[in-house]
């Protein structure tokens, strides 16, 4: 190989099958025949021109060199010293992977030669629409129907601001100011049970207004407005107006 | 000119306006043509021995370009059906009127917690997907609105009967308080 | 079939695939035809017709599609833009995605002996010449890439199948890798 030639192929350099196949080329043998000892001095040599042109170039052939010389101690080796891959089916992959990469290259040469589009012969550059799109049906389907109505109803949900139950409790004062207006339209005794409102409807409601009946009548008693009877505990509890005492 | 010479000047405007991926001007045409070749009549030349064919020459704005006669229109067009989506507000109030038909405008409107424009209503109206159930028998005797055999058509129902319990899609103790808080006179639905 | 009709239907054949931005199949073509119409002797009709036109029918990529004839390419770029050509680069990956199909970008650079940068898959993924295929199932499923109809198209092939066999690209005797005939650095000679 001489030194024209090397500067030659220097120029379509890429990396370094591409230039380990064109050093396999200009030997013009098989990698197989070939002196592996002279590929790498050759390889070398362009190495180190090449260093001169393209840094992360020559960084990629380090890998390659570094490559062909075990694989040329493999070659120099003895066959028994030989215990895993051995040197002959490593070049013979190599050789393969040289053979594919120019079957590609002339592939690529194929392809340039034909016709090409856009460069020999021209399509139509204004095509036209030939989509005419109805728009008259709708999307629906059951499942976003099912989602819309369950996103409707939580967002509507959660928007409502949290407000405890409100409790109709019937206060001290509510009961006594029922009982005094109550009481002078029912002459005798009457259970006191029944001035409770009847729109309480919970137990709980009940026994609260109940209990603020009991404090009401207690509060008027005290003044000897009324007066309170009980049977028996737990009974009912029974109220009237005091007579009044004659004057 | 020659006749050769307008022969070849023809076929490279015809090849020139088909590949054109914009309507060629006489001006862009000229720099194409064999030189001292008139533009305009080689246009006017092509635009007569194109008339009838399939494809014709025709003017648009900015220069000439190649459109398929306007009579294969119908045979070479595709209609593609293109559904569109219903918007989410649609959807949603379509949803409410199926579960609480017949529902009356202000009480969709509590139920999704959010007004109701009558332009949705009317966009419902006219996909014949909902339609009016007479009046409810309050003050103002507001409109009650309900779903159409369309409806169940479109998702593919045989009945309102197949649609599921609107408790399974809202969790029932969510679904609760807002729903017991509805007007009393809510009419069931023979849903569940 | 009445003379009418097939008249018809070559009218139709020519302002469809006139008309089309893609290679029209004859199935789809058979769709717009009237019924009954065999679209291959409307086609072949049709190529016939245009034979000499200056716009010419061709099989590309599976379907039909309208060229311009090849004589006239020169006054054409002379007006119409023309996409810039394909680096040797580009070139040689587009030939190993083509024979190697679906590879990934590992696989290619393997072949190719160097790295393979993102601009010149860039390029071939802009040029709409290749496209991914799904994901490889080894450690880091890298993508694989394969060609696409408009890779034909750009070439002017049927199919894949057109392209030569493997056997073919060998550079005369397998086992002495000669020279002489192509130096490997010049990408713009035509092979053979």
């Amino acid at each position: 190989m001489s030194d024209e030639a090397l500067t030659i192929t220097l120029d379509g350099f890429e990396g370094p099958l591409d230039l380990l196949l064109d050093l396999a080329r200009s030997q013009k043998v098989d990698i197989r025949q070939i002196s592996i000892s002279r590929l790498v001095d050759q390889y070398v040599a362009v190495l180190e021109g090449a260093r001169k042109v393209r840094l992360e170039l020559a960084a990629e052939w380090l890998v390659m060199a570094a490559w062909l010389t075990w694989l040329k101690s493999r070659l120099l080796l003895p066959e028994e010293a030989e215990p895993e891959e051995d040197a002959e089916l490593l070049a013979e992959r190599l050789t393969e992977r040289l053979a594919e990469l120019d079957r590609m290259r002339n592939a690529a040469f194929w392809m340039a030669g034909q016709l090409q589009l856009g460069r020999d012969t021209f399509a139509r550059g204004l095509p036209e629409n030939l989509r005419q799109e109805d728009r008259s049906g709708i999307v629906a389907d059951l499942p976003a129907l099912l989602r819309a109505y369950a996103a409707a109803r939580r967002r509507a949900i959660a928007a409502k601001p949290y407000r405890p139950k409100t409790r109709r409790l019937f206060s001290v004062a509510e009961a006594l100011e029922r009982l005094r207006a109550m009481l002078g339209a029912t002459p005798g005794w009457t259970e006191l049970q029944a001035y409770m409102p009847a729109s309480l409807v919970t137990p709980l409601e009940r026994k609260a207004a109940l209990a603020s009946g009991l404090i009401a009548a207690l509060e008027e008693a005290r003044g000897g407005r009324v007066e309170l009877r009980q049977e028996i505990a737990f009974g009912p509890l029974m109220i009237r107006l005091t007579e009044a005492p004659a004057a | 000119m020659t006749d050769a010479t307008f022969a070849l000047a023809l076929r490279i405007a015809e090849a020139l306006i088909f590949a054109s991926d914009r309507p060629v001007k006489p001006e862009r045409l000229a720099a194409a043509l064999p030189a001292g070749t008139d533009p305009m009549a080689v246009l006017t030349a092509l635009q007569a021995q194109c008339a009838g064919r399939p494809v014709e020459l025709v003017e648009v704005a900015g220069g000439f370009a190649f459109r398929t006669a306007l009579d294969l229109a119908p045979a070479i067009t595709r209609v593609v059906e293109v559904p569109r989506r219903l918007p989410r507000v649609a959807m949603e109030t379509l949803a409410i009127i199926a579960y609480h038909q017949p529902v009356t405008r202000p009480e969709i409107e509590e139920i999704r917690g959010a007004t109701l424009s009558q332009s949705t209503l009317d966009a419902l109206l006219e996909m014949g997907l909902v339609t009016s159930r007479g009046k409810k028998e309050v003050p103002g005797r507001p409109t009650l609105w309900g779903t159409t055999p369309r409806f169940l058509e479109q998702f593919g129902l045989k009945s309102l009967n197949e649609l599921p319990r609107r408790e399974e899609l809202v969790s029932a103790d969510a679904a609760a308080l807002p729903l017991e808080q509805k007007p009393a006179a809510e009419p069931e639905l023979p849903l569940h």
